[in-house]
């Protein structure tokens, strides 16, 4: 039985290979078809302003809790 | 004082001239109604009630219950020990204390004798068999996910997918690992679709292990959600000596350039071409990227805010609530006390070990190929365990820069990670259903 | 004002150019076609049509039910008057609004005759079988009620769960004021479990109340349930006289000391105590107190406070509107208008009068045993009936002396009533489950 | 990097030694456990098993199920677009996006061809069930929809509530509409029960069109349900031509006079007035004016604050989005693309138009009735579609003269046409149940 | 079948006016006997403090959307 | 069929109790175990700052009906 996952992984991997390849050609398909330009472009990530909105609480909270850790980390 | 004594006396004396009545003056009730009411009548002797009363307590349960199967006895007793210690885990360690809380009061319910809980017609059966089952519960959390999640560092370097892709090497190894166990461990006996069920905790992705073992194995439900959460939970720990291990110190302080700002348009088509290119090339892992991807649009596209914030706030933590509950309720002592679960505890942490590994590896690879050259520290957060992983990513990257920023860096593999995941279990579901 | 003659002629012509067609023309559909739709064609005569909207009328329905039986007539119109006698009482009056207003709403929506609404198929059906029947909205209420009650001050001085205790003997002794009305009225016929039912009223607690008459005696779910959270609403009036009658002025002056702090760590370890001994003595009680336990447990633990906020907010409001309207469907006039309900009324103010009686004396008794002498007006609020209970115990001990705070020392006999309550209910399932 | 090469090495040389060690080392699995186990262990070969996965995709299911039928592949591929379509709708157009994102996302997933999220055992399937067959899902909106409005307007001016009956004019002359196309038109094929299921569309109200062709008409739900929250979108398109050439212009510059206060008590005795009149006169009707009035009550009578607030935001969030999925999950290929789909999308709109025409015509009407002219403008707001009718009757006011503020009266017939749309979904269920 | 319809508008039709009448008479007769008078009264749509807190958010979001797209339109 | 009622309330009551009584003990118990000393202790309900959060809004609002209620009585 063991060589129908080796079988798995071979097919599994590729698959996911190649659905990530070709998500990550049209997203930069839709990033060339999609972006905005100059004072109208929301902002990405690291922007201020807009981009704070859209950061996600799970980001925010990912920052928060690795400052405080740091904090506690720094002050132990 | 004196209405003190005066009301129990007249409470006492109501009451002993109650039970003095002789059952004769009831003679106004037809024979008939009597016998029907006789069944109805017939309360133990008082002490056969009290002996009654005895056999229902679960010390009496846990003593019994051993007498037929240990399982049933000392087995139960056992779980609802595991129970609290899991929500020690949970409370005292922080370990992802949504769901371990939750799945740790399933676990103690589910195991409490005699009472039934999680059989048919107790409310915890309701829950497994209406929301877990159905595979309802794990979607409306991926839907809650999708909402929750910002795919803008993805969007910015899309390069980083390739990472979300590596870290599923961890799934498919695992299950060749429990294929093994099976044939060569006496007492395990894994099927393929039992194995694919423990390579998915390789996913570090709770609704989507729970969603694949209650499609594909329901057996092994409890034991490998409780191991894909527990790990998830032990990224900061499992994760970092892999990691140090696999680069080296330069590596390690490789700057990357900032990112680039995305645009609304750019976060709202990425959804939809996920659920595009999903519906073209993996129907079978439609549920899981079409729900994950309809939580991302809500939260994206801007015109339904009010559906969105209700999606990542009121529903997915009502539906955390039960399905916490019914993921715990398979904790039973008849099905998880056996080799098998050891195993699965062993094959869960050698797939988050491996899935880390290949992330790194991958990392490295990509340099080789590419001028921008990527901290590969960011490549273990592509086992996803959002955003644990990605802050794990910063952490060793801070101890040898401190200057440098790779947060954002590494949510881009991050949730590629999720995406990833999401095709892997297709591939398992198309291949098994 | 042209166009608007021109319209209408238009329309007016349009109507009556196709009505005019003759039915000849079509002829294109097969002939099988038209014997199917023949059926469907067969709309009455225009008198007859307008006779079929007349008695599909609610006040034919009245009028022709009650040719069958009083109850399906004249009774469902009483019923809708109860109904907005409830809706009074909870708008106008403040009663309990939250299930009154909702209890109420339910009784009317299901009295309307022809309507249907909780028969087999309507809407009303479903949330009662899916929600109560099932016991698992009085679960989820109980959740949600643990995550809104603070044991502090229980915790604090827990001498105090004894007079929790006390109350419940309202309970049981109403239980036996039910089978002699059973033995002794003609056209009163409660069994074993219908008495158990009736007696739980005397817990002062609606959720208890739902869940154990659901599961012991579901046709007199209606009136245990409206009777149940009436007297709660009255508690400010039903209690005082007994309060003033069973104390002296001097022990109503009675002060007690301030409350020590509670550590966040005993307060975790609260619930966890209460479920452990559950599920070691009395297992039948564990639906009730594992999830008033576990809404407790995500209050006091810090970790989940999403799910605990939403437990007490969105679910409990939720569940709490769902709840009162199938509570509200089963006081269906062919079940609630008989003598029973009748007693079960006179039987329910007896149990209250009984438990806040108790309550009292047994702080009398602890007060003969101890030195630090307790305000027996804290004993009443043992009965549940959460927080107002308490707040009358502070309101009569103000009254002798205005400086006495009583109420944060009322608290703790108010919660501990809430886990006697679940106790005396888990026996009543033991004994008939 | 030498840690690198040793672990590829490890893994290599691992997973080449477990495939190559021989199946013959499993024997000590009983023959029995075995002889099951084979069938599980029958992955087919590697060519077969590509092309098995081969023949899973999407693109393979669009192509094979078009041999059967069209509307089994290239069907599909069409709903799909119309599913994208309905989304672009939504989103940059803001064409009612709450309801249009979410029907639009239910129709791609119910789709996706070998995917069967809508078949029985499909996450929609259980969603369509479970929610909509019933009368669940729109009766929960109707009770929000009870929780968000204000009949202030209304009851300042009881007078405009003849406005929203005129509007329900569109209703059954499109119900006319559509039983002359069954008549005329070959390949459609209307029943009554269908015919006024399309009519419905003119109640210009989302929850009353679900609940009305769910109970009548369920094969026709999906395009009935997106025909009518579609002309909702376009409301201000649609209604403003009308308006125009059925009044003049100093019809249109009426000015109505500063609404008189309503009481608190008025805003509570509406709805069970509303009530009384639908029990008495139309039990049919008693769904869904009872939720509406359920809801508009808890929010008015100011005493369950905390549940008309849940009603009105987190359950009608929830539920918007399930209903959503559940109608968009009926809108499959096989069931809409056919002539009668584009029979009904035609049908809509004139039922849109003569909505729109009665309305205005009836305040004509009224005007030459009565003393205090009203506006004829504010008819058109009488098909409901709140607010979007009523803002387009301030629109077209102010173009006139910018100082007129109509839209509070305008309110008046918009919300009084959400109760005419209700009795007039009562006569339909009436007569055809 | 069509005459069906007809005969449908026309019940139909008849039922909602009836219906609407009586529940327009039933609402004046509200209005008389429930009718507030003086400063006790709670104040209707129009009227300032009290009656902002009434105001549904749904007119008031028509309001604001209104006022928004009137913005809009003198602006383009 | 009373005196079944009779059994069941000595039952019940025992049973109440022992409960209850063990409750308590356990309680008392727990109290000694995990009493917070000092300064790091969360403060029960009767102390300030951290308390205050800690008061379930079913007593914040008992409180607050009360004195409305007192503030009501008086003025009547
Ligand atoms: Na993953
Ligand atoms: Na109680
Ligand atoms: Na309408």
């Amino acid at each position: 039985m063991i060589i129908e996952g080796v079988k798995l992984m071979v097919i599994g991997m590729a698959i996911v290979y190649v659905f990530l390849i070709v998500l990550m050609f049209s997203v930069m398909l839709s990033a060339r078809l999609f972006k905005d330009s100059g004072a109208g472009a929301s902002a990405g990530p690291v922007t201020p302003v807009k981009s704070r909105r859209n950061v996600t609480p799970v980001i925010a909270a990912a920052v928060k809790a690795y400052r405080t850790k740091r904090a506690g980390d720094s002050s132990s | 004082m004196k209405r003190f004594i005066l009301i129990f006396a007249i409470l006492g004396f109501s009451l002993g001239m109650f039970s003095g009545i002789p059952d004769c003056l009831g003679d106004t009730v037809s024979e008939v109604e009597a016998a029907a009411a006789e069944q109805d009548r017939k309360l133990a002797s008082f002490p056969q009630l009290l002996n009654n009363i005895a056999t229902s307590t679960g010390i009496y349960g846990f003593i019994a219950g051993n007498a037929s199967s240990w399982t049933n006895g000392l087995g139960m007793f056992l779980m609802i020990v595991v129970g609290f210690l899991l929500l020690y885990l949970g409370i005292a360690k922080k370990f992802e204390p949504l769901l371990l809380v939750t799945i740790a009061f399933g676990c103690i319910l589910a195991n409490i004798p005699l009472a039934g809980i999680s059989d048919p017609g107790g409310v915890l059966y309701y829950v497994y068999d209406v929301g877990i089952k159905t595979g309802i519960f794990p979607l409306l959390i991926f839907m809650g996910v999708g909402a929750l999640t910002d795919f803008g560092p993805l969007l910015a370097n899309p390069k980083t997918v390739l990472l979300g892709g590596a870290a599923q090497f961890g799934i498919f190894s695992t299950l060749i690992g429990a294929l093994v166990l099976a044939r060569y461990v006496p007492g395990i006996d894994f099927s393929l679709t039992d194995a694919a069920s423990i390579g998915i905790i390789g996913s570090a992705d709770g609704p989507t292990s729970i969603y694949i073992s209650s499609q594909l194995a329901p057996r092994l439900l409890g034991a490998v959600s409780v191991a894909a959460y527990s790990y998830m939970a032990l990224v900061p720990i499992i994760q970092p000596p892999i990691m140090k291990a696999l680069t080296s110190s330069e590596e390690r302080k490789i700057r990357m350039s900032q990112l680039r700002p995305v645009s609304k348009r750019e976060r709202i088509m990425f959804p939809l071409i996920a659920l595009t290119l999903c519906l073209l090339f993996l129907p079978s892992a439609a549920p899981l990227i079409g729900f994950f991807a309809f939580g991302n649009l809500m939260r994206e596209c801007g015109v339904v805010d009010r559906l969105s914030d209700t999606t990542r706030n009121a529903l997915i933590n009502i539906v955390t609530i039960f399905l916490g509950l019914g993921v715990g309720s398979q904790l039973l002592a008849s099905e998880v006390l056996s080799l098998e679960t050891l195993g699965i505890l062993l094959l869960g942490i050698v797939a988050f070990c491996i899935g880390t590994a290949s992330g790194v590896l991958m990392a490295k690879l990509m340099n080789s190929f590419s001028e921008t050259k990527i901290n590969p520290l960011i490549g273990s957060a592509g086992v996803s365990a959002v955003p644990m992983a990605a802050r794990v990513s910063q952490d060793i990257g801070a101890r040898e820069d401190p200057q440098n920023v790779l947060l954002m860096h590494a949510m881009g593999p991050n949730v590629a990670g999720v995406v990833g995941s999401a095709v892997a279990a297709g591939v398992l579901l198309a291949v098994f259903q």
